[in-house]
């Protein structure tokens, strides 16, 4: 099928107007700034009306959106920025270093109830105003992914006039400066954005400049994926997201049809071993099931080889990301492994066991993480070829989350989206293992804790030389990978299929999220 | 009269219909002729499932899909039946021919206003205004004697009593006035002052120039108004010809056996039935053998006495309705005591009291001397085989799923713990006791005649040998050749066993042939009492004589 | 015959009264109930109520937040005391503010209640059309087509709703582009999850209806309006369906209560938005004022339905007003 | 004459219809042949389902994932390979004893209540009317949605959960069976006749009420099948990899349109065996009736 981003809309000029629907089979957001909270599905929304101060390319590379500049003190501890001139939110407040202190102070106030942005802000002690254009980040230490973070869609800069407003009306129409306004949401249903006619601050890469093609978009939420590709198939809609592989196939050979599929940054879908208890605190053990996991077949078969097996902690498209996790399928040795580990006997069911105790290995899974329940069972099975007895639990969104928190699994699939490599040290520092965050959310679901890698990621943070930095974080992930602590299995991704008459479509890269500025309707 | 010369308005030659079943067919009537003129009377007199009601509907071609009818003629006004199109043969119905269907208490939609069902016969065969279907409607009801007719074309079938369901069903037989009327067994199950009402209506019809055929088992009421009686037996017309000669000279043994059959007038201990059973003393004491010793002997004197007694029953919307109200007889020892009254004057429920399964609210029974309806249930018990029943639906009263020996294996038992088939030889001699054959026994109730359930329910009664029985209708349910053998049977088994009973009927001539004393009810108070001569011959009450009025009886008794 | 005795006109009213009060005073009681059952099962449910308040399970809040939610909330207090105060609140109208999207649960309720409504009153009008005329057919046409509709009704009494709406999104959406998959406004939307919804119940209500057909149709009522010259047709449908429909009435409030079953799974195949799905997701995510919200609409609804099928069976069947 | 006569008439017309009757009784139906076949085959897979494949429902075989019907795989293979026939004979097992014992579980419970009320005093049975009243306001699958979400997703909790969720209405109908029962003309005879309450109700109500319990409990155990696949499909149900049908179908639904055998297949089960189970439930009714 033709690749409407690419040369197809360089050819025909675009035809503005029109409503485009777009198909989501994320959750429902509760809330649509993702100020509050601030997950995928959010992400995927505010990217249409929201926008943040930078702009982070394909390559990684920080560029400036609302803001101008910006200043690193020489001691890392403050960060001057400067907002873009004459700007304005759709809601006519003008763009000023104050909005910017507005934003991230709100950020940090717990009541926001932010999560991903407060993490990614978490050395961040305060906001002051220079001068009306020039606000000042301080911070606790230095830190490299500061502006990264401010590249991401959850700490986007949204109308103080708005932000005064209570939590929950802000959650049913946050105000920005991005190309789309919201006009309704019909809960349940969809979210109605419509055009901003004054949009000035088109991002980086923009292939025109001032308002949107499209008049409207309808964001519809239509979580089952059969009906969701039906309606893509029927024109009933034009994009949809959550594409589902073999959906993929019928789609790429379907001349009507068009698949654009990103890969997001920061941790892959991963299955990450619990080494905080038996039988995953033995490094051979952990080497033994990674080893005893077909995974390619898996991949191969389930996803009809429309994903690639991920080869690194970190997602393909994460900066600094190495590719030293080329883990392959070898059950001898993962038999051999388990023999050194002192798992030598088996029981009836071909288990083996240890002093009485069988080589259990229990696994939640939950449909908020995309991994198949197929690629579970296959590794399942494979797992049991060399005596493992895999326990897949299926359980609802919440008793998964509480199994997590109370640390009561030796497996869990899971995924971290961030657009920097910085997302190992929420993801595997030892600081998210003590006692005081049990039964609460913890984020190193590997309870790695290890001072070296430690130290190694808050160095990477502090230091802003590019070339240190990616060595740092090089060091990072070969510890991880050579302790046996997580199985990636694909690069999270953003996959839509969108009707082939939807033109000038494109990801913005900081977390692959579609932006449909530069989308017209072919028609 | 009517004039030899007219062709007949009704003219049936060798009828025969049969009913196909799997393969065969089973003829049910063989070669019925009969003809009738306008404004005659002729009655189709025979027991149950002699083929009255078949022959009946085949006039009008409704005798089932599984039917198979032939005939040298069958023709209404001239114009063959069996060769009529579906729409003629619709045309026939209501508009030349008025049916009114056997158990007419369930031929009415419950669902619909009556007046609706009757208009239905209007909108079907004349195009007439709704208002005009109305006005007709009301008209025909006050027609039928129905009291406030534009209240009751409102009601359904089911707000009405059967008199009146059964007079509005005339009604819409006699809509378009066809001038042939077919009544499938009119008055069975009625009242006697109801029936009364309804034969005069038949009458009044006939005389008005309608063309009667009228259906029944029970010749003393087709005594009031057929010209001629055909007597069916078999699905054959076994002897035909005018009412009096068929009443006073009848020719056919089959004929005979019908005349005697029917118990009004005849005096206590007569037997009706043709040859009923004569049971020895020694053969039943066979059957209650063993339990006869246990016996206490009786001195005699009342077995069963009711003093005022109060019973009241909770209406569908709460209120209280005085049921039974300060009821009070003696029942002496090896007698009957007859209890007559209306439908729904409280006599089942007196017979519950009696027995001991309501509670009065006030007043008390004693049975054989000792206190009956004050002691509980358990008390109750061990006596409880001193008293019996038989009700009028006696299938209800067999559970389902049992067999009659099992049924009868149980009764012989007396409440104590069941003895598997051990009774074998009770239930022999207890089935030979009311003339049933051995065979029987295996069987389900459900695929009995009624004569014989009935009989089965007798022998449940007498098998724990009881001094008192109290029967509730015992043969309303059953056709008057039936009902002669049962009642003989009853008057043999008290002859020869000593029992009481308690003998409840709505039909006064049944009651006057088996009570040697009467009581008659009447909503919920006992408003006569005397010997059964002293009732019939003169009456205090003029309930009690209205009920004597309406009675119909084969006049004169030969 | 006993009811020629008819009701005296005086005490009509006041056993209607009675009627109607007895009713209420039930419908308060199984409110009631229904909240308080609802109430204490939800709590046993794993998974922190806080986290639901703090955005939803991994909302990644930290323990701090938590503690203050849960203050806020009362959470920590005695269990009874906080159903006391759910009670009262209830009592009062106010079914508080959903946790998860932050509105009004009432709001969120009637956003959805509508939708669900109308969705299962159609799927049964439907369902009933379907099973009516499968009746008919059945026992108009000669054998052939009676067997055919007797296998008919019972497999389509025998498919799973899920199944039967991907089947037909397969079929009528992906195949012929007849109907939208998903909810879209108007008719053709509706199409598809009616039919999935009805199909199975008409199954039901057919083979309920089937016997007491047949039974009315041989019952002598019917045969007197032959006899009164009545055609077929005539007795079928003045007579016998009126017979055969009581027993499907009665049947209504419990199928109306089946069809909102099926509404949670087919509201989220055909992403309809409405009371089956909110409820859905309130369960999943602890949404614990919506769950108790929708629970006590879907028991009101359940007793207005079950009040109009008495109505109605009532209306159709005066046996039951003066028994 | 008569007494002689028409015993014998009555007797020989009555023999005839006792016959005819008992013959209609005898006679196998054909759809009730079918069915009988049906569940025989289902019996067979539950109990001893090697006999009827030589495949194992869990080994995996990435390599021919997805193969159509074939004389190899009749029923085609699943997204990991492995043989969809294979895992419906094995899921029967799973399927069906969820039917039975959420059946069980319902009218279990259901007897109990209704045999309360139908037996107890008034009070009683105003109390557990309500209580039904009660349950009924909930809709089953939200009574099945929350039990699961306490107790956790897993084949026993989903058969409980439908057992519970199909309590009411089966108690209503028995409450009624035993209220019109013990209303019954034979119930009173047996009274008159002095037998003890507890007499009468192990003699004469139990049976008459056992029996249509008996054909409820097949009709129901269709319905209980067609339910627990309800609830696999919101991912409620059996654990993986366990060949349960529900889940299968559910599996199945995301490769709908390339592998329509993935869900065909475990659909027809459900549907064949909770049709089947419905006409044996029919025929069970049918003979309780004519006999
Ligand atoms: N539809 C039918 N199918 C088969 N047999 C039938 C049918 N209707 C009547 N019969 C048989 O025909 C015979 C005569 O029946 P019919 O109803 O005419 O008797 P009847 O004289 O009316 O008796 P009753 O006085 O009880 O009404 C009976 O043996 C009955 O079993
Ligand atoms: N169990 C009951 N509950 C309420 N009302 C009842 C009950 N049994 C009888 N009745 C009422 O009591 C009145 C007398 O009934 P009962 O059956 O004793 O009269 P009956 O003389 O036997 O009538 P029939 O001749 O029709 O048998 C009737 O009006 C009836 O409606
Ligand atoms: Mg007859
Ligand atoms: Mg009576």
């Amino acid at each position: 099928a033709s690749d409407p981003s690419g040369s197809a809309s360089a050819s025909a000029t675009p035809k503005p107007g029109g409503t485009l629907t777009y198909a989501t089979g994320d959750d429902e957001p509760p809330c649509l700034d993702p100020q509050n909270r601030g997950n995928v599905p959010q992400a995927l929304l505010a990217s249409q009306y929201l926008e943040e101060l930078f702009y982070q390319d394909a390559d990684g590379n920080i560029d400036p959106w609302l803001a101008k500049s910006y200043t690193v003190a020489p001691d890392g501890l403050s960060v001057d920025i400067v907002v873009a001139d004459n700007v304005t939110f759709s809601d006519g407040t003008p763009l000023d270093a104050n909005a910017v202190k507005v934003n991230i102070e709100r950020v940090l106030d717990p009541a926001t109830q932010s999560t991903t942005g407060r993490l990614a802000l978490a050395k961040v002690t305060g906001v002051d105003v220079i001068d009306p254009t020039t606000a000042r980040i301080n911070l606790s230490q230095p830190d490299s992914a500061l502006l990264e973070s401010l590249s991401q869609v959850w700490l986007p800069i949204e109308s103080p006039t708005a932000l005064a407003r209570p939590l929950a009306d802000n959650c049913l129409s946050p105000v920005g400066t991005g190309p789309f306004t919201v006009q309704s949401w019909v809960k349940q249903d969809s979210v109605t954005l419509v055009k901003n006619p004054d949009y000035t601050t088109p991002p980086p890469g923009a292939a025109h400049t001032g308002a949107a093609y499209l008049d409207t978009i309808v964001w519809k939420f239509i979580p089952d994926a059969t009906a969701r590709f039906a309606a893509l198939q029927s024109g009933q809609v034009d994009v949809i997201d959550t594409l589902q592989p073999e959906n993929a196939v019928a789609a790429q050979s379907d001349p009507s049809l068009a698949v654009q599929i990103a890969s997001r940054p920061g941790d892959p879908v991963a299955i990450e071993l619990n080494s905080g208890r038996a039988p995953f605190n033995d490094e051979k053990v952990r080497e033994a099931f990674i080893d005893s996991a077909d995974v390619d077949s898996a991949l191969q078969s389930v996803y009809l080889g429309t994903v690639e097996r991920a080869k690194s902690v970190l997602s393909s498209s994460t900066r600094y990301s190495v590719d030293n996790a080329n883990y392959s399928y070898d059950p001898d040795k993962a038999n051999q492994l388990l023999d050194e580990a002192g798992w030598t006997t088996k029981n009836s069911d071909g288990i083996r066991t240890k002093d009485g105790t069988p080589l259990t290995v229990v696994i939640p899974i939950a449909a908020t993480v995309p991994l198949a329940q197929a690629v579970y069972e296959q590794i399942q099975a494979t797992a049991k070829t060399v005596g493992f007895d895999v326990q897949l639990q299926p359980k609802d969104t919440a008793a998964w989350w509480t199994q997590n928190y109370n640390w009561d699994y030796d497996a869990i699939g899971i995924y971290y989206t961030k657009n920097s490599a910085d997302v190992l040290r929420i993801t595997y520092d030892s600081a998210g293992n003590n006692a005081a965050t049990v039964g609460a959310y913890h984020s190193n679901n590997t309870h790695l804790a290890d001072p070296t890698f430690d130290s190694l990621v808050e160095q990477a943070a502090a230091t802003t030389d590019d070339v240190t930095r990616a060595d740092l974080y090089k060091q990072a992930q070969q510890i991880i990978v050579d302790g046996y602590y997580t199985l990636p299995i694909y690069d999270q991704q953003t996959r839509l299929g969108l009707r082939s008459d939807v033109e000038g479509f494109r990801f913005l890269p900081s977390l692959s999220m579609p932006t449909f500025y530069d989308t017209w309707l072919n028609r | 009269m009517t004039n030899p010369a007219s062709t007949p308005l009704l003219d049936v030659q060798n009828l025969s219909v049969g009913f196909r079943t799997g393969g065969q067919t089973t003829e049910v009537v063989h070669d019925v002729s009969f003809t009738l003129e306008a404004g005659q009377c002729l009655a189709l007199v025979g027991e149950s499932g002699s083929g009255k009601s078949v022959t009946a509907r085949s006039i009008i071609g409704l005798a089932g899909e599984r039917a198979v009818t032939s005939a040298d003629r069958l023709a209404v006004n001239g114009s063959n039946v069996l060769d009529l199109s579906p729409s003629r043969l619709r045309r026939l119905r209501g508009a030349d021919v008025g049916f009114v269907l056997q158990d007419a208490l369930v031929s009415l939609d419950p669902l619909r206003p009556v007046g609706r069902e009757i208009a239905d016969a209007l909108r079907l065969h004349s195009n007439s205004t709704a208002a005009q279907r109305r006005a007709r409607v009301l008209e025909l009801l006050d027609e039928v004697g129905v009291p406030q007719p534009e209240h009751r074309a409102r009601q359904r079938s089911g707000e009405l009593s059967g008199g009146l369901r059964q007079r509005a069903l005339i009604a819409s037989a006699i809509a378009l006035n066809p001038p042939l009327l077919i009544a499938d067994e009119p008055t069975t199950a009625l009242d006697a002052t109801v029936q009364e009402q309804i034969l005069k209506l038949l009458e009044r019809l006939k005389n008005d120039g309608t063309a009667v055929l009228l259906i029944s088992h029970d010749l003393a009421v087709v005594n009031r108004i057929a010209d001629r009686i055909a007597v069916m037996n078999d699905g054959r017309i076994v002897e035909e010809g005018p009412a009096e000669r068929i009443l006073h000279a009848p020719a056919h043994e089959y004929t005979k056996q019908l005349i005697r059959a029917v118990p009004t007038g005849r005096p206590r201990g007569t037997t009706l039935s043709a040859t009923p059973i004569r049971l020895s003393e020694r053969q039943l004491r066979a059957v209650v053998g063993a339990e006869t010793d246990a016996r206490p002997p009786f001195a005699g004197g009342v077995v069963l006495e009711a003093s005022n007694l109060v019973k009241h029953y909770r209406n569908p919307d709460g209120s209280r309705r005085l049921v039974v109200d300060d009821v009070s007889f003696a029942l002496e020892h090896g007698t009957t005591l007859g209890l007559v009254g209306e439908s729904g004057s409280g006599k089942t429920t007196t017979a519950r009291l009696a027995l001991g399964v309501v509670a009065p609210e006030a007043g008390s029974i004693r049975l054989l001397g000792e206190p009956w309806s004050e002691l509980a249930e358990k008390q109750r018990r061990p006596n409880r085989r001193r008293i019996g029943a038989i009700y009028q639906d006696p299938l209800g009263s067999f559970d389902p799923r049992w067999t009659v020996r099992e049924l009868l294996t149980d009764a012989l038992t007396f409440g104590q713990a069941w003895r598997g088939g051990s009774q074998s030889a009770g239930v022999a001699e207890l089935l030979d006791a009311v003339g049933l054959p051995s065979h029987v026994a295996d069987r389900r109730p459900l695929h009995l005649s009624g004569g014989q359930r009935q009989r089965v329910a007798i022998a449940r009664a007498l098998a724990p040998d009881p001094e008192v029985i109290v029967c509730d209708e015992p043969v309303s349910a059953l056709d008057v050749s039936v009902q002669a053998q049962v009642l003989d049977m009853l008057d043999e088994l008290q002859r020869v066993l000593q029992l009481s009973y308690l003998f409840i009927s709505h039909d006064l001539g049944v009651v006057q042939h088996v009570s040697d004393t009467v009581a008659v009810m009447s909503e919920g108070r006992i408003v006569e009492t005397g010997t059964s001569e002293q009732i019939f011959t003169d009456p205090q009450h003029d309930y009690t004589r209205r009920l004597l009025d309406a009675a119909p009886r084969l006049s004169p008794v030969e | 015959m006993t009811a020629v005795v008819a009701l005296p006109s005086a005490r009509r009213p006041l056993t209607a009264w009675r009627w109607v009060a007895t009713r209420l005073a039930g419908a308060v009681f199984v409110l009631w109930a229904v909240a308080t059952l609802t109430f204490f099962s939800i709590r046993l449910i794993p998974g922190d109520p806080a986290e639901a308040i703090l955005g939803g399970p991994g909302s990644r809040a930290t323990p701090e937040a938590l503690a203050q939610v849960r203050e806020q909330y009362g959470f920590n207090q005695p269990l009874f005391v906080q159903y006391l105060n759910e009670i009262g609140r209830l009592a009062r109208g106010d079914f508080g503010t959903s946790y998860a999207l932050k509105a009004p649960v009432t709001t969120v309720i009637l956003e959805g209640a509508g939708n669900t409504l109308i969705l299962a009153a159609v799927s049964l009008a439907v369902a009933w059309l379907i099973a009516i005329g499968l009746a008919v057919w059945a026992t108009r046409g000669g054998r052939v087509s009676r067997a055919i509709a007797t296998g008919l009704e019972i497999v389509s009494a025998a498919v799973p709703n899920f199944w039967l709406a991907t089947i037909f999104i397969l079929i009528f959406s992906i195949g012929l582009h007849w109907l939208p998959p998903v909810s879209a406004p108007g008719i053709p939307g509706l199409v598809l999850p009616v039919l999935t919804l009805a199909i199975p119940l008409a199954g039901f209500l057919g083979q309920v209806m089937r016997e007491s057909l047949l039974n009315a149709l041989d019952a002598p009522f019917t045969l007197s309006a032959r006899a009164r010259g009545e055609s077929e047709t005539g007795v079928t449908l003045k007579h016998a369906l009126r017979h055969a429909a009581l027993p499907g009435i009665s049947l209504s409030g419990w199928a109306f209560g089946s069809l909102i079953s099926g509404a949670v799974v087919v509201e989220t195949v055909f992403a309809r938005p409405g009371l089956g799905r909110s409820l859905l997701n309130a369960v999943l995510i602890r949404d614990i004022p919506v769950v108790i919200g929708v629970v006590m609409v879907v028991a009101l609804v359940y007793i207005v339905v079950t009040l109009l099928t008495d109505l109605a069976d009532r209306i159709a069947d005066p046996r039951l007003r003066n028994p | 004459m008569t007494l002689t006569a028409d015993p014998a008439t009555v007797e020989q017309s009555t023999a005839e219809r006792t016959h005819r009757v008992s013959r209609r009784r005898m006679r196998l139906r054909p759809a009730e042949l079918v069915s009988g076949i049906v569940l025989l085959f289902l019996l067979v897979a539950a109990v001893a389902p090697q006999l009827l494949t030589f495949y194992d429902p869990l080994a995996i075989q990435p390599s021919d994932a997805f193969r159509a019907p074939s004389l190899l795989h009749w029923f085609g293979t699943d997204e990991s390979g492995r043989d969809v026939y294979t895992r419906v004979i094995y899921g029967a097992r799973s399927s069906l004893l969820i039917g039975v014992f959420a059946t069980i579980i319902g009218l279990g419970l259901a007897l109990i209540l209704g045999a309360i009320a139908g037996l107890g005093s008034r009070p009683v049975d105003f109390a557990v009317n309500r209580l039904l009243e009660v349950l009924f306001a909930f809709p089953g699958l939200l009574l099945a949605l929350l039990f699961i979400t306490i107790f956790g997703v897993g084949v026993v909790t989903s058969t409980i959960a439908v057992g519970l969720a199909t309590a009411p209405g089966y108690a209503r109908i028995i409450r009624t069976q035993i209220i019109s029962t013990r209303r019954s003309g034979y119930v009173e005879a047996a009274t008159i006749l002095g037998r003890s309450r507890r007499a009468v109700f192990g003699r004469n109500i139990l049976p008459n009420v056992a029996w249509p319990l008996l054909a409820l409990a097949t009709l129901g155990i269709g319905q209980a099948i067609v339910w627990a696949s309800a609830l696999s499909f919101l991912g409620l149900g059996a654990v993986p990899p366990a060949a349960e049908w529900g889940a299968m179908l559910s599996a199945g639904r995301t490769y709908m349109t390339n592998a329509w055998w993935l869900t065909f297949f475990p659909g027809i089960f459900v549907v064949l065996s909770a049709a089947a189970a419905t006409v044996l439930g029919h025929s069970i009714q049918r003979r309780n009736r004519e006999l």
